[in-house]
């Protein structure tokens, strides 16, 4: 059963008199209880489209077009107080900066309960008593103190697990975490990434992992969204999306990364460039000017993507050569990277 | 490669003291590195991976003489340099540079990238003055950045062109060794790579040593000959990038690989992973006996007591745990 | 017109008739028994002001004096009143009294042997009836029986003797000259007490004795000042008088309350006086015209505020002449414009470039100008002490026979003559001030440019401090002078002889040997003057002495001040209690 | 909290140790010595000498420092030279709670003025109101309060008498005679005071509203209401409570000159006429106070600081 | 050479003329802009654009506004536009002078403890802190006590009374700017510790120093005319907008033009001052206190 789908959603930044659009023909869905990743280098705009989904986009940002369909309803058309019922009991979120999530004059206690409260109709007792069961169940222990702490006595980790339990607290359908380990240390990553799948598979909540790490999406999702400069490139399930990318920047991507099983001394094949500034006027395909594949086409028409696809990629050029990752490179002879080093 | 130390590093303890009050005494000391000695050989790359709070940033400001050693040696070429000052202070400076993490942070906002790079040709007239514009649009090109960036100011380039002038800026002083802290961990996956395949050309071509700090194993694994892991101050393994990654000797080498994803699927589906748990303890206070022990899966009562000294297991690769030496 | 005339008539004889007695009578051409007495009738003391030289045709005239009779009286309520021109007040203490502001307040405050009325006559204050001799040396007083001071002492000779000493030792008191033509002072009994003087003194009995302005013969309480100490006793002193004061915070104001034990049962009517120090003429203006009081008393009304009262409906404005002057002192030790000796003839003074500088500086006071722009008209221009108040002694033609009559032509002569052509190569000179009076001396540097090209820089100082500068002669030019001078020994004595109690008192001694001003002449015409009775002698030694002072630059006079009465109607003020440069209370009423 | 307390009072104690210090050394030290030119007054060189001796000015700098400090720990800060030579404690205990008065009435009014026009300007952001705020604040940093005071005498007082010109009246003589007399001098004390209020509350709160905590607590899906009052407000008074701090420094100056213009002798008037006069026992008695006052209050926004924000709390 | 780099993104030039841009929406500072520079411009010019000698003193006293007098007449009868035209000269003068006095000392100070730190920052943030301890205001009134009166004096006072401000702004940016990597990197380079504070420290610092040299421009010019306004001034007789208006109190209800316009005068120099430190702030990306 289709949870969340979203529809060729375009977000619009207005400063003054001008309009950037920072998002468009943003699609993809996730089926309740799935795990769904969207993946993306800084400006891709995947965070933009989870906070659509929250409505909770800054005010110089607007959902310009399409859908964002929660159990059918389109949230995009929904009134404040609708969202707010929503937000909570129905969707919540983790957010990327565990230091400055959290309020830091109000006691963990405070900021966990107060959701439930208002939610739920929890008595401050009741409320209490779920607190430090989730403050548990997220792995902090002697919790009973904890409640009466505040943020600036938590590490970043622990603050994080606070998150997820903030987020669990109303007992949602739908996670949305925004790169939720990227301010950790590795080991921590792994504990929190670990815990947070567990318990939304174990809970029956659905979670979309948004992240620029190709690692913690190969660990924790089964299918996989890549979005380049506001639009989705290509989504398909991991396994696939991994062996054989067919789109130019999703393939450029995963010859990037090293890995800890490539040959040693294996060469990395970058893409070229920079992602483009979301500033900047481009027509055609915004992957253009650093794909390697680009035809003139490429240059005056934007591909569009099928998102209802099993393997859903927008591109004029599709590849459709698997990758070797003990090398680092394709696994036929595509010369891209060889020619161009001396 | 040559085999003969270029940098000696031997038993470096850096302690900063956490003053307060009125008489600003000293109440604690934070133990940032805690007894580290290595050895960087000349034109090798050598890694040291660890978490945020191990040391590794501090042994590089140690080294570039950015912080004081509160005791031990750092040997270049055989001479102390911890103490030295003035000429030799300034003659060690050239041979040894550093490119830092952030690519926002490490240029001067207020100059253009013909100052950033020139200032040190001029300062230490490294070049005639009228060829200092030449040589600006030679190491720009070194980096691969056309001249004309030459009279953009940071904040007119992308992250990837900021790291190259920094680059470009270490090269100026034709230096024998760099000191990479974070290099490429503020960049985008792509960018990221770009800077990688730099960094590895300029090596070759210019017979460079590289100390290359970072906390992303696949990358250190990917640009180093050597690799020492840090934890709380202390060494826990030093090996081949090879060795150390395959057979690791530590329990901490270990759980770092086990939370590094890979980012294959496939691969992912078939490992069971347990993280491990609980977080770093405070550097101003470390436990007693291994570091690592409040933390290690395989934790003996020994550890808890005695320091494990690091120690071959192997030619070529030693670990302080105790496990080795059953 | 024919009312006017009469008037003018009867004027006339009451002036001949005050003048119409021998010189040479110790007396003054009254009788022992009009001088003695419970008070002196009006003809006795015009004859002692006449004799006294403090007789002015004010005093003259019908209706200004007692003559109209009190409308009736509301008793009870509170009066509130601005004390003009100043942030604080200092002292009560009639001992340390310098400012007429303060000795204002403690009219109200003390009682003293005589008190005169809104006539000037003399009456007995605590002293119930005296007696003179026949040589007029010897006053026996006998004193009012069952007065209590504030703090419930009762008042005795011992009092009086007490407050005697403690004015005569100059240590004590600023005012020790006042009395000291008193030889002995001797307690009879407890209600009586005998002065003897070294010569008969006509102002003895309406100046040297009276409680306000005279300050040295104002009963101070022994023990108050011993319970309380000076410091508190000069803020909240304990008298006789009809009110007493039961606050007083500096800044803040005082408060006076009705002494309910006073000796005279009928008085006084108010409940309460609060008495609030108002500097600066804005806030008075707003102050009274808001309501917030009713009364001005204080340093003199500013100018600029005259026209804008009188055009106040609700306001009374009540303007008569005041007894002062105000002058451009010169300092006779600085080098530009030195005379270290005021003896030698004016003619031979003339040829010494200091007193041509000195001259000139009094020369090129264009004083009319002066009283236009500075005073709005308020003021009339001053060639000497003695002011137009003082009426028969003034010589209203001094202003064309003084040296330093208005003359820019001769003024920069001198200047030039001097070796300062247009003032070129002459130093620029400080002029102190007070703040309140910043524009007066802006006036005068402006003056001064305009005449004699030469440059003053106003230098506002408070007056605490501006007069200690010049007590210790350390200044080139100063503006100020004096008030309350209804006798020619206010304005002579007081400030023209060498040992004058203004003339240098803290100088260095043996650098300036005197203070501003010293002249031989001067010191023996005033020493006769001041015990001459014969009006026509005295006069005429006045104003030689007058003549002498203005000649030879004693200081540059500038202007003499008028007195300018404002409250608000609903303040019933008679005019028996209207006495020049006072504000007793003790008779005034708020209308219901 | 308690050592918190009890360092920031030690650390207070010790800069008016230090403040005592610096105004002392000051006089004498500056090159025309004040204090001699004050003693010159008393007449020739001997009686400057005799009383030189009297109070002590022969004797070494250190042994006069000591024994001045010694006294004022005994409150005794000297005489005024001038006048009824009163004490200056007696003078300053007169003068503080009209000063205080002024400053209470200052801050209150400042505080009713600046807090609701900053959050309905933060709130309304872009609007006419905010425009309109704005330009108060901006006024109100920038008009002279000794301007203000007489415009609003001239207005109030003078043309409109609806409330008394000048001076001060004690409580007990009523309330609303000591409330009226403080009106005005406090509007011209307060504006400044209220704008930079208004002004810090805006930005902090339109800071507070862009912060990572909100979109948290958004995230929770609660009503605008809780939003504002459990998350922003509490945060956003952590900087505006500092500026009060600072604030304070703006309401005591202006309270020294606004004393002057409605002839409050308060302890800027004392201060004043202390120069004016060249009491110095008085002007180094009111700029301790004076100071005392200050870092005191700055003491007590430290302290709140603490009560607000946790983070202060327990380091 | 065909490189990766010449394929990112064409640069931008978004803070370029930031301050250029960011005037041009900003009509306050505009506002700000043109009115100060009309003061200064008439400090500048005051003799030949006044319409009379300013300490030129008429009969013609209290006359209000009228075509040889455009402001009116003063109790003295001198000129007020005259005087308030070279009374600008006095506040811009002391304004600024103080300012940059006090901007060098605090920012040398500033500067040198927050980049050596350890004692000498300790002890400059103690006298930091001393100062600290007394409103500006006071600290100048009481130099003022000590020292006397005079322009010289009055200068050093106000100054000395904002050294602290500058200081303690400078250090803070010091010490956050200590902490970037180009510092680092320019103590690698081995440039000398002079050259790195005034080379690479203090420029990066000068944003908020400016704002708050702007700020305390207006709070100089206001300390200036309160000192006048109390009397503890420049002297008795040169125009100043204080000492106007401390004149011209005891007229303001006869004539209101001696308390309207020489108040006008300082409101329109500081409210366009603080305009300007707005729009500076805002433009320079400044985020502080009031």
């Amino acid at each position: 059963m289709t949870l969340l789908q979203i529809e060729n959603l375009a977000i619009d930044l207005t400063r003054g008199a001008q309009t950037h659009r920072l998002v468009s023909d943003a699609s993809w869905q996730l089926d309740a209880g799935q795990t769904l990743a969207v993946v993306g280098e800084s400006g891709s705009g995947k965070s933009l489209t989870a906070l659509a989904v929250m409505g909770l986009l800054a005010d110089e940002l607007t959902p310009a077009a399409g859908h964002i369909l929660f159990d059918g309803k389109d949230l995009l058309t929904a009134t404040d107080d609708e969202l707010r019922q929503l937000r909570g009991p129905q969707i919540a979120m983790v957010f990327q900066e565990p230091m400055t999530s959290l309020n830091p004059v109000k006691t963990i206690g405070y900021q966990l309960t107060e959701g439930m409260r208002h939610h739920l109709g929890f008595s401050a007792k009741q409320a209490k008593a779920r607190a430090l069961d989730l403050l548990e169940q997220v792995g902090i222990s002697d919790a009973k103190r904890r409640l009466k702490q505040y943020p600036h006595h938590f590490s970043g980790g622990m603050r994080q697990r606070v998150m997820i339990a903030i987020a669990l607290a109303c007992k949602p359908r739908l996670i949305l975490a925004d790169e939720p380990t990227t301010a950790l240390d590795v080991t921590i990553q792994a504990q929190i990434l670990s815990l947070l799948s567990r318990l939304c598979s174990e809970q029956g909540v659905g979670l979309v992992l948004i992240t620029h790490n190709l690692g913690i999406v190969a660990r924790h999702a089964r299918r996989v969204v890549v979005m380049y400069a506001g639009s989705v490139v290509e989504a398909a399930d991991a396994r696939q999306l991994y062996r054989a990318p067919k789109h130019p920047y999703t393939h450029g991507l995963l010859s990037s990364v090293p890995r800890m099983d490539t040959r040693k001394g294996s060469k990395l094949l970058p893409i070229q460039g920079a992602p483009p500034d979301p500033f900047d006027v481009l027509r055609g395909c915004r992957f253009n000017p650093r794909c390697q594949h680009a035809t003139d086409k490429c240059l005056t028409d934007k591909p569009l993507i099928d998102h209802m696809a099993v393997h859903a990629v927008a591109c004029w050029n599709q590849l459709d050569t698997p990758l070797d990752h003990t090398l680092n490179r394709p696994i036929s002879n595509n010369a891209s990277g060889e020619t161009r080093n001396p | 490669m040559t085999q003969e130390p270029l940098l000696q590093i031997q038993n470096l303890h850096v302690r900063f003291p956490v003053r307060a009050g009125l008489l600003q005494r000293t109440v604690a000391e934070v133990k940032a590195v805690n007894g580290v000695s290595f050895v960087v050989n000349k034109g090798e790359a050598f890694g040291i991976v660890g978490e945020s709070g191990c040391g590794k940033t501090t042994i590089a400001r140690a080294v570039l003489r950015l912080v004081d050693a509160t005791e031990g040696s750092i040997l270049y070429n055989g001479d102390d340099v911890t103490a030295v000052k003035g000429q030799q202070l300034a003659t060690f400076r050239k041979k040894v540079q550093a490119i830092f993490q952030d690519p926002f942070s490490s240029l001067n906002p207020r100059k253009t990238t013909k100052d950033i790079i020139g200032e040190p040709l001029r300062v230490h007239r490294l070049v005639n003055g009228n060829d200092v514009n030449n040589r600006i649009k030679d190491l720009l090109e070194l980096c691969e950045l056309p001249a004309r960036f030459a009279e953009l100011y940071p904040h007119e380039m992308s992250g990837g062109q900021r790291q190259r002038v920094g680059i470009a800026r270490a090269l100026a002083m034709e230096p024998e060794m760099i000191v990479c802290d974070e290099a490429v961990s503020a960049l985008d996956v792509s960018i990221q790579a770009q800077i990688i395949n730099l960094l590895e050309r300029l090596r070759k071509e210019l017979s460079l040593t590289y100390i290359f700090i970072g906390h992303d194993l696949s990358v250190v694994r990917h640009l180093c000959n050597r690799v020492a892991v840090m934890y709380l101050g202390r060494v826990m393994e030093t090996a081949g990038a090879d060795s150390i990654f395959k057979n690791p000797g530590h329990p901490y080498t270990s759980a770092l690989l086990d939370a590094v994803p890979n980012p294959d699927p496939e691969d992912e589906a078939g490992r069971h992973i347990e993280p491990l748990q609980g977080e770093v303890p405070s550097p101003s206070n470390p436990p007693q006996g291994c570091v690592f022990h409040t933390r290690c899966p395989q934790v003996m009562d020994k550890c808890c007591q005695s320091v494990p000294p690091l120690e071959n297991i192997n030619p070529n690769h030693a670990a302080a745990c105790w496990l080795n030496e059953a | 017109m024919s009312k006017d005339n009469d008037e003018q008539i009867n004027i006339e004889s009451a002036w001949k008739d005050a003048h119409d007695f021998d010189p040479k009578d110790p007396l003054f051409g009254l009788t022992r028994d009009e001088m003695s007495g419970t008070d002196l009738s009006r003809r006795a003391t015009l004859r002692l002001l006449a004799a006294g030289g403090a007789l002015t045709f004010a005093h003259l005239i019908p209706g200004s004096g007692a003559t109209r009779l009190a409308q009736a009286a509301d008793a009870g309520g509170t009066l509130n009143c601005g004390w003009a021109g100043v942030g604080e007040i200092v002292t009560l203490d009639p001992a340390q009294i310098n400012q007429v502001l303060q000795f204002q307040i403690t009219s109200n405050v003390y009682s003293g042997l005589m008190h005169i009325n809104a006539d000037l006559v003399a009456q007995g204050d605590l002293a119930e009836s005296w007696e003179v001799s026949d040589d007029g040396k010897i006053y026996t007083f006998k004193l009012r029986e069952g007065v209590t001071f504030h703090n419930g002492d009762a008042f005795t000779a011992d009092d009086v003797l007490y407050t005697f000493d403690r004015s005569k030792d100059p240590e004590q008191s600023i005012h020790s000259k006042v009395i000291a033509n008193v030889a002995n002072l001797e307690k009879l009994n407890d209600h009586e007490v005998r002065f003897t003087l070294n010569k008969p003194q006509a102002s003895f009995l309406p100046k040297a004795l009276e409680r306000a302005s005279g300050r040295a013969m104002t009963i101070v309480s022994k023990g108050g000042i011993e319970a309380l100490g000076l410091a508190q006793y000069g803020l909240t002193p304990i008298g006789t008088g009809p009110f007493k004061v039961t606050e007083h915070q500096l800044g803040q104001g005082v408060v006076l309350e009705k002494f309910e034990d006073y000796f005279d049962s009928e008085r006084p009517l108010l409940d309460k006086i609060i008495i609030k120090p108002i500097d600066g003429p804005e806030p008075l203006a707003a102050a009274i015209q808001a309501g917030d009081i009713s009364y001005i008393g204080g340093n003199p009304v500013p100018a600029q505020l005259v026209e804008r009262f009188q055009s106040n409906p609700d306001l009374t404005v009540d303007i008569k002449p005041a007894p002062g002057f105000q002058s451009v002192w010169i300092n006779p030790w600085r080098e530009y414009m030195q005379v270290s000796d005021f003896n030698k003839p004016v003619e031979e003074l003339k040829k010494e470039k200091g007193f041509m500088v000195r001259l000139a500086l009094a020369k090129a006071l264009d004083r009319e100008l002066f009283v236009k722009q500075a005073l709005f008209g308020n003021g009339v221009p001053a060639y000497g002490t003695i002011n137009p108040a003082m009426g028969y002694y003034y010589d209203e033609k001094i202003g064309e026979s003084s040296e330093q009559a208005f003359d820019p032509d001769g003024a920069k002569a001198l200047m030039a003559s001097a070796g300062y052509p247009d003032g070129e190569g002459f130093p620029e000179l400080e002029l102190i001030t007070t703040p309140s009076q910043k524009r007066y001396g802006l006036v005068l540097a402006n003056i001064y440019k305009q005449v004699l090209g030469i440059t003053v820089n106003v230098v506002p100082k408070e007056f605490s401090v501006g007069i200690e500068d010049f007590n210790k002669n350390d200044y080139d030019l100063r503006l100020g002078g004096s008030g309350g001078d209804y006798d020619p020994d206010d304005g002579l004595v007081d400030w023209m002889i060498t040992d004058s109690k203004f003339n240098g008192p803290t100088r260095d001694k043996a650098k300036h040997p005197f203070g501003f001003f010293s002249e031989a002449e001067v010191d023996a015409v005033i020493a006769e003057e001041s015990v001459t009775a014969e009006p026509e002698a005295r006069k005429a030694l006045v104003q030689k002495a007058n003549a002498i002072t203005s000649n030879k630059v004693a200081c540059g006079f500038l202007y003499h001040p008028v007195d300018v009465q404002v409250y608000h109607n609903s303040v019933n003020f008679p005019d028996e209690s209207r006495i020049p440069g006072l504000h007793d209370f003790d008779r005034v009423s708020i209308k219901t | 909290m308690g050592i918190y307390l009890i360092r920031r009072l030690f650390g207070a104690v010790l800069v008016m140790l230090a403040v005592a210090t610096l105004v002392f050394f000051m006089l004498r030290i500056v090159p025309g010595d004040p204090i001699a030119a004050m003693l010159a007054d008393a007449g020739g060189p001997e009686e400057v000498a005799i009383l030189k001796q009297k109070m002590g000015l022969d004797q070494p700098l250190v042994v006069q420092y000591f024994k001045w400090i010694s006294n004022m720990f005994q409150g005794d800060l000297g005489s005024s030279i001038y006048g009824s030579r009163q004490p200056v404690t007696q003078i300053l205990l007169e003068a503080l709670p009209r000063t205080m008065s002024l400053a209470f009435i200052s801050f209150v009014i400042a505080l009713v003025i600046g807090i609701p026009a900053g959050i309905i300007s933060a709130m309304r952001r872009n609007t006419p109101t905010d425009t309109a705020v704005s330009m108060f604040a901006f006024l109100g940093l920038s008009m002279p309060d000794f301007w203000l005071g007489i415009l609003l005498i001239i207005v109030f007082a003078a043309n409109l008498q609806w409330l008394p010109a000048i001076g001060y009246v004690p409580m007990s003589e009523g309330l609303w005679a000591w409330f009226s007399h403080l009106i005005l001098p406090s509007i011209a004390v307060g504006t400044a005071f209220s704008a930079i209020i208004a002004r810090m509350i805006r930005s902090s709160l339109l800071e507070v509203l862009r912060a990572d905590y909100m979109r948290t607590a958004a995230s929770k899906g609660l009503p605008v209401k809780a939003l504002m009052l459990n998350h922003a407000f509490p945060n956003a008074m952590i900087p505006v409570i500092t500026v009060i701090g600072i604030a304070f420094a703006l309401l005591i100056s202006g309270a020294v000159v606004v004393e002057n213009v409605f002839a409050i002798k308060g302890l800027g008037r004392v201060l004043i006429n202390g120069i004016l006069n060249r009491d110095y026992p008085v002007v180094q008695g009111a700029v301790l106070v004076v100071s005392a006052f200050f870092v005191f209050s700055n003491l007590l926004v430290d302290v709140l600081y603490g009560v607000i924000d946790p983070r202060i709390r327990l380091s | 050479m065909q490189t990766e780099a010449t394929l990112e993104t064409p640069v931008h030039r978004q803070r370029e003329n930031r301050l250029r841009a960011t005037l041009a929406k900003d009509r306050k500072a505009q506002f700000g802009v043109v009115v100060l520079g009309l003061f200064i411009v008439a400090a500048i010019v005051a003799p030949w654009i006044a319409p009379n000698d300013p300490n030129e003193m008429t009969l013609d006293m209290m006359n209000p506004i009228s075509a040889a007098h455009p402001f009116g007449t003063d109790d003295l009868g001198r000129d007020l536009l005259s005087r308030i035209i070279f009374g600008t000269r006095i506040s811009l003068f002391i304004g600024f002078s103080t300012v940059i006095i006090a901007l060098i000392i605090g920012v040398t100070l500033g500067i040198a403890a927050g980049y050596y730190g350890g004692r000498l920052d300790f002890i400059i943030m103690r006298y930091i802190d001393l100062q600290w301890a007394f409103p500006n205001f006071i600290i100048a009134v009481y130099l003022v006590a000590v020292f006397g009166t005079g322009l010289f004096n009055i200068i050093a006072a106000i100054s000395l009374a904002f050294i602290d401000d500058f200081a303690r702004v400078t250090r803070s940016m010091t010490l956050s700017i200590r902490e970037e990597q180009y510092v680092d990197a320019a103590r690698t380079m081995g440039f000398s510790n002079i050259r790195i504070m005034f080379g690479h420290v203090l420029p990066n610092a000068m944003a908020p120093i400016i704002v708050q040299a702007t700020v305390s421009v207006s709070y100089a010019i206001l300390a200036e005319a309160s000192l006048s306004f109390l009397g503890l001034g420049v002297d008795a007789d040169t125009p100043t907008w204080g000492l106007i208006l401390a004149d011209g109190r005891g007229f303001i209800s006869q004539a209101w033009w001696l308390g309207v316009f020489p108040g006008l005068a300082i409101m329109l120099v500081v409210l366009s001052i603080n305009f300007i430190g707005d729009w500076l702030r805002d433009a320079l990306d400044v985020r502080q206190a009031i």
